[in-house]
Formats: structure tokens, sequence, C-alpha cells
């Protein structure tokens, strides 16, 4: 005969740890820490036994029951502002609370979800021209349009589609084009709050060589003043 | 009142993909508030004295028809893709989004104790949860909040509408509640 | 035939994303063609007489659920209370736009692979994107950006915010991603 053995599955260490203080049927407040970490333990070891991957995040809640259970073996020490110091075992408890409370509205959430599947809608929306009407879009359709494009361009060889080098005598156009449309500008507003590092370089020179060439003129109003840019009189 | 306005209201509600606030009948209609849910209540009972298979249902702050509830395992038999239920993870996670929303990755993260990245995903997919805005923090990282197809989802009015955590805090065992009656309680429900 | 078969004809109708074939109808609801048949026209005179805004037609393939045709003048009005959506092609050139500025129409065209004058001219009535400047080339050609309401859309102050190419990569899922927050649940259970 076979036998089978079934552990319940644990979405993560709270999970677990709620598990064992329902079936040892102890108050969330008073966790008997000594006790309930060698339960831990002994899942984690049943897990290993049986091959499981123990997830990172239990070993770091090992690691909290163990030091809790440490703590709890000194005697608190009176403190100045509230007579003793904090359980240890409070930042713990708080978690599990805060946890079980979002759990149950989950819960909650299902038995909504549930009554909700016994309503079918039409799937094929009647075609509707949409215009002058106040627009909605979803940043998800977008991410999604944009996905799309990458993956079918990646198709076609012959683009260019992933950053090309900016050249310094392109970001002096820029500046220049920048300039055309308001000047003067702050120093900073030359940068794109998106550029990376290396744009910000090729900008920066992109602006020493237009000084040099004086083309364009830099000044600041105060010793520390904002840097400001505009085009040089010609 | 008139009677007329009756069959458009129900051609309207039969083609708007989306539930229809009082406020958009009323432009569409041109009519006032009252004579609007005069309307709907007209209509609801007529579906219902006639044994219809369809009725008028109110959620997302709005009213829309859909298939008589009761009718359901006669509607599965249509092949018709419908997305599962959702797993507990996602449930979870996206209940914590609801309720502390806007809210980061790390801060779902630290409430759940485990990584959500993968659930996360699905439920923008699914357009649940949507991204709405950034931190003005370190990393500047993404704040996620609920989307109106949540509320049709779950069938939630509005977000005030949510069973508020105090509310189910009281459902959950406690100080005194001793755990196994609870559980036992919500198995037969 | 009993009556009991109408509502659920009736919800079938309405839920079904195609017509429904006599065929079909005779395996959803376990009847023979000449209950079904029936039961269609039942329904037909029923709404009829009640002077219901909803219809049943008959077209390829089968019969459907649809709004009265003397109606189409307020069914267009939808269209103007209802939030608008982007098209695939918008979507896509917005996108573009968005993570490209400033760009060039032959550009956008050269990712996209089709023409997009249209396309283009819709997004800068929406407002979603502007004209940036002129691109010092050949011809000069218009450069595009996107504009500030673009990014008040989604709640973005600039546009750095915008989730950058490798956060959609985490964000947007691949197929294999959907399975692990949606349970494998089939309709029935």
């Amino acid at each position: 005969m076979v036998y089978q053995v079934r552990l319940p599955a644990f979405e993560g260490p709270l999970d677990l740890l709620l598990h064992l203080i329902r079936v040892n049927q102890v108050d969330i407040y008073d966790i008997p820490i000594a006790r309930i970490t060698d339960e831990y333990f002994q899942y984690l070891r049943m897990m290993e036994e049986l091959d499981l991957e123990v997830a990172g995040e239990f070993l770091v809640m090992a690691a909290t029951l163990v030091y809790v259970k440490s703590r709890m073996l000194l005697p608190l020490e009176p403190t100045e502002e509230e007579g003793f110091e904090e359980d240890p075992r409070t930042p713990l408890v708080d978690m599990l609370v805060e946890y079980q409370r979002f759990r149950t509205a989950s819960e909650e959430f299902a038995l909504h979800e549930d009554r909700q599947r016994q309503y079918f809608l039409r799937s094929e929306p009647v075609e509707l021209p949409t215009t002058g009407a106040p627009l909605e879009i979803d940043l998800a359709d977008l991410l999604d349009a944009f996905r799309a494009v990458l993956t079918r361009a990646k198709d076609r060889p012959v683009l260019e589609l992933m950053a090309r080098p900016v050249t310094t005598g392109e970001r002096m156009v820029a500046i220049l084009d920048r300039l055309a449309l308001e000047e003067p500008v702050a120093f900073e507003a030359l940068f794109p709050a998106e550029a990376d590092r290396a744009l910000v370089v090729v900008t920066f020179l992109g602006l020493l060589e237009l000084i040099r060439q004086g083309a364009v003129r830099v000044w600041q109003t105060l010793s520390f003043g904002e840097i400001v840019i505009a085009r040089a009189v010609p | 009142m008139s009677r007329g306005y009756l069959p458009i209201l129900e051609a309207l509600l039969f083609a708007s993909p989306d539930p229809l606030s009082i406020t958009q009948l009323q432009e569409l209609l041109e009519e006032d508030e009252e004579g609007i849910i005069n309307n709907l209540n007209c209509l609801k009972e007529l579906y219902e004295n006639k044994g219809s298979g369809l009725t008028i249902i109110e959620v997302a702050g709005g009213f829309r028809m859909s298939t008589r509830p009761d009718l359901h395992p006669w509607l599965t038999r249509l092949a018709r893709v419908r997305p599962g239920r959702l797993s507990r993870p996602a449930l979870e996670t996206v209940a914590i989004i609801a309720y502390r929303q806007p809210v980061t990755k790390a801060e779902v993260e630290a409430i759940r104790g485990v990584a959500v990245d993968g659930v996360l995903r699905t439920l923008i997919e699914r357009r649940l949860i949507r991204i709405v805005g950034r931190k003005r923090d370190v990393g500047r990282p993404i704040l996620y909040g609920t989307s109106r197809s949540f509320l049709e989802y779950f069938g939630f009015q509005e977000l005030s509408e949510l069973p508020s955590l105090k509310e189910i805090e009281t459902l959950t065992p406690t100080r005194e509640g001793t755990a196994e009656a609870t559980e036992m309680q919500s198995e037969n429900s």
C-alpha cells in the first residue's frame, strides 16, 4: 500500500503561523512562542524531507522566531517612559493580526466573486462610435500595445528599435530646438527627467560645445542660483 | 411618466457594455432622476412578473442587464471562455490593494509576507488593478489601485462600500473567540 | 412544450457572443427542433406584444437578441455618455510616441510598419499628443511628443514616471504567468 503524504500548502510563513496558532488553539495575543517555534521548525524539516523547496521567506521567519524566543528568556527591563520594555512578540503579533484581517477580507471577496459569477453579461458589445465622450485609457492597455509593437518589431531585423547611441551633435540640435521654443531655459530643464547617464553626459558635452562655438549664452543671476541658457544674439 | 421610455431604457441597458449610472441615463433619456428610478423599478418588476430570463443589476454605481442568476447552470453550457476564479494569493493581494490603495508592491509584500510579482501581473492583466502613479519616495516605486472593473467583478457599488476592516475583524477569532468554532461556521455557510 | 424553457432560451440568446443556430439551441436546451422553433416564435411575439425594446432577429447562422431597429437613434446617443476608448492602432501609436519622443511620423511608421496619418490626427484631436518641434533633418519633419493630459490620464507628473521598458517586461504578463493567480477551475464546478 502506498501512503500519500499530503502537506497542507502554505502560501507563506504568516499563513503557516496562523495555521499553527489555530490548530494549537492558542491566543494570537499571547503566543507560546517556544511551542510554536518548535512546530514551525518541524514543518520546515518536513518540507525538506519531502524535497520541497523551502522559500526564503520561511527561513527569514524562522530566524525571527528564534530571536523572539531568545528575547523571551530574558526578563523585561523597566524603561523610563512606559514602565516596561515592549513584549518581544508584539511586532510579530501585529503582523499576524494585520495579515489575518486581510485574509478574512479576501474570503469575503471570494463570496462576492462567486455570487457575481452567476450573472452572465453580454459578451459582444454593440458597436458604438465613440466621439466626443471623455477618453478612458488603461495604462495596462498602453503597455500591452507597446509590448506588442516591440515583439513585432523584433521580427523585422532592418529596424533599429532599441536605444541607439545618441551623438553630441544631435543633442546640440535638440538644445537649439528647445531654445527656439522657449528661452531662457533652466540648465536642469535641458536634461530630460527620463535621461539615462549616457544621455546626460552627451547632452552636457553638447552644451559645452555650443558654448565653445559661441552659439549660446549661459549665466547665473545669483551665486548658487539657477543657471539659465539662451541663444547668443547673432 | 410616459411608458414610452421603458423600451428605450431597456434597449440602452442591453446595448451598453458598461453599467449606466443614473446621471448617464438622465442625459440619455432627458428625464429627471425620479423618472429614471421609477422606470428602472418598473422594468425590474416587469422582468420578474413575466418570469423573464433577464434581470437588471446594480453594480459599480450603475445599472446593467444580466441573465437571471439562477439560470447560470444553463449558461455555463455556452462555449464561452470566462477567466477562472481568482486564486487565494490573488484574492489576498487584491484585498490588500483595495483597502490600502494607493499602495506599492513592497507594502503589499510586507503584509502578505511573500513576493507578489506574478500575482500583480495577473491582476493587471485581468484589469482588476491598475497603475495609479508613482510614490514620491526612494526609487519612486509604482503605486497600484483598483480599477472600475474591480467593482464590477466583485459586485461592489463603490470603494466606500467595501466592508470596513473593523467589521471584518469582528468576524475573525480574537482574544475571546475560539478559533475552531469560527472555522466550523464558515465551512457550513 | 413547457413554458419553463422560455427564460432559459432568452438568457442564452442574450449572453451568447454569436448567433445560436437551431441545432445549437437543441443541444443547449435538450429540446427537439419543433419545440425550439415554437419557443423562438413565442419569445418574439412576447417582445412585440409587450412593446419591448428588444427583439429576436435571424441572421446568418442563427438567432440573436438585438435592440429594436426603430430605437437606433437613441442608441447612437450612448456614444456621447460612454467613456471613449482608443483603438488598437491608436494605442500602439501613442505608446511608441510616449517611449520614443520626440519622434517623427516616418519613425513611428517604421516601427509600426503601417501608415499612421489618420491615427496621428485622432491623437492630436484627443489632445494625447502634440507637435513639439521640427527635426533638423531633410524636409524638417514634424516631431511629435505626448501632452500634459496624456500624463494626467495615468496619474503621472512627468514623463520619467512612465513605466520603463524593464518594468513593462515585468508588469505585462506572458501567457504562462496567467495560470499562477487564476485557479484552473472549470465553469461548472
